[in-house]
């Protein structure tokens, strides 16, 4: 299954809902939608990863990429997870303690 | 039926270094995994830990321009199933670093190569991760020990 | 990025002469012929051929007692997706046959192997099909051309 | 997916409900299955393949053997199948002529 990308307004943040596999190959798309929506002056952000079957290192690093230059701008990036096999993965690397991480947009919206 | 002297299993693959084939790579590795009956959470760690360890390989061979393929071998035994990822960059082991989509990688005093995000992640995804290098090349292994089959 | 010298997609896989293996060389051969953009009954008629020779090449192996793996290339431009088998049975072209689970079978002037069954089989799903045998094996080529990208 | 097989009575037929994958690796087992019902005395069997993902020529031998052996006891066996992945394959293999090919099992029976 390849990557597919759809983004939405939801009070003062995107949601980027993916959905497919963020790997080597298909991260730097992901990338490029987050650069553009910061580019746009977007800088409140939350990328549900609700839908994504697989997600490796160079996902991870595009996340944290991403969080850097929303951060730059005083903005957010926070992840919309529940599934283990993901969430295994931000523990493993210790970006649980970098991301806020929530069980739903709702969540992560009310949580700012 | 007579057996052959390569264990059951063996299965051997060689990719060209392109990335989209790194999804090769983990596909082989799960379906593999499944007939020694791997699955759950074991399997994702499989499944993971195979993509990155190829993945690196794949950025190696394409930063480096080189033409060989990435070879993957899979083995595995009623305790232990083991997945080998081969690159094949020379790595001048005097000057203990090798360009990595620009950013450096270390050699280890045991020859190993080190790019930190990948191999922390392995570490965490395999029972025991292998990483050898020398001027021909370096291999990955990783290694998952099995459960005893259930009855 | 720098392209290497191989195709992008050109992949190669070792399977130790097991039937369970057969299945890999299946789900391996869909996989890349959907990243050359094959889908719908030409993936089917390429997953059934692969199948076929690559089950024939493992009952091959298995009943001759041969420890080598079987072979399988898999390779594609934008006009031609192309899978070979390579089986390593010692073909004696002299004595023109070799036993394939007990039904004998027939090599025929060209050195090609025959066995009725798989052969109309693959004749009927792949475009072309192209059997060769010598002293070291038996390769069975199978291509199929690509339509041209709908835009 | 490997293969399973399930087996019930209707009217005086026995209809053998395959799924999964019929293949030179799992094809032993359905030939196995076959094999039994017909040295219990049933010689009227119905092969359904609706649910089968993958049948290959080591598959189709199985179905002709149990074929064969039904015959020498002056019984039947048919297929379901209405898939044009599998009805291609018994085209190709002349195999339309030599099996009764049914939409469904109470057309097989019907048939008789
Ligand atoms: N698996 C990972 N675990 C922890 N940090 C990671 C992981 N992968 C990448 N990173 C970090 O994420 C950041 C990504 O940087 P980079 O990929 O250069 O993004 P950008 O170019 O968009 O800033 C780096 O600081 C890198 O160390
Ligand atoms: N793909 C096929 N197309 C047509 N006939 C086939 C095909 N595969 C096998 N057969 C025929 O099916 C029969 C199966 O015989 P066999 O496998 O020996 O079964 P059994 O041992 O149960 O009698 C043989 O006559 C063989 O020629």
């Amino acid at each position: 299954m390849d990557l597919s990308l759809s983004t939405r307004s939801q009070d003062d943040f995107e949601v980027i809902e993916v959905s497919g596999e963020i790997d080597v190959y298909t991260a730097p798309r992901l990338r490029e939608a987050l650069v553009e929506l910061v580019s746009k002056g977007h800088h409140n952000l939350i990328v549900d990863v609700e839908r994504v079957e697989f997600l490796d290192s160079t996902g991870l690093g595009v996340l944290v990429g991403g969080l850097k230059r929303v951060r730059s701008h005083d903005g957010s990036l926070d992840i919309v997870c529940t599934h283990d096999r993901l969430l295994k993965i931000f523990r493993i690397t210790g970006l649980t303690k970098v991301f806020g991480i929530f069980d739903s947009v709702d969540a992560a919206v009310a949580s700012h | 039926m007579p057996r052959t002297d390569a264990p059951a299993s063996a299965v051997n693959l060689c990719l060209a270094a392109d990335l989209a084939n790194v999804r090769l790579a983990r596909l082989v590795s799960v379906a593999v995994g499944r007939l020694h009956g791997i699955d759950g959470p074991m399997l994702d760690d499989v499944r993971l830990a195979v993509g990155e360890a190829c993945g690196r390989a794949v950025l190696i061979h394409n930063d480096n321009a080189l033409p060989a393929p990435v070879v993957i071998d899979i083995d595995g035994s009623a305790e232990e199933f083991s997945v080998t990822v081969t690159s094949q960059e020379p790595v001048d082991v005097e000057q203990r670093r090798l360009e990595v989509r620009g950013s450096r990688v270390e050699v280890t005093a045991n020859g190993g190569l080190a790019i930190p995000e990948t191999f922390a992640l392995l570490g965490g995804l395999a029972d025991e991760v292998d990483v050898r290098s020398d001027a021909s090349g370096t291999t990955v292994q990783m290694r998952w020990r099995l459960p005893p089959p259930a009855d």
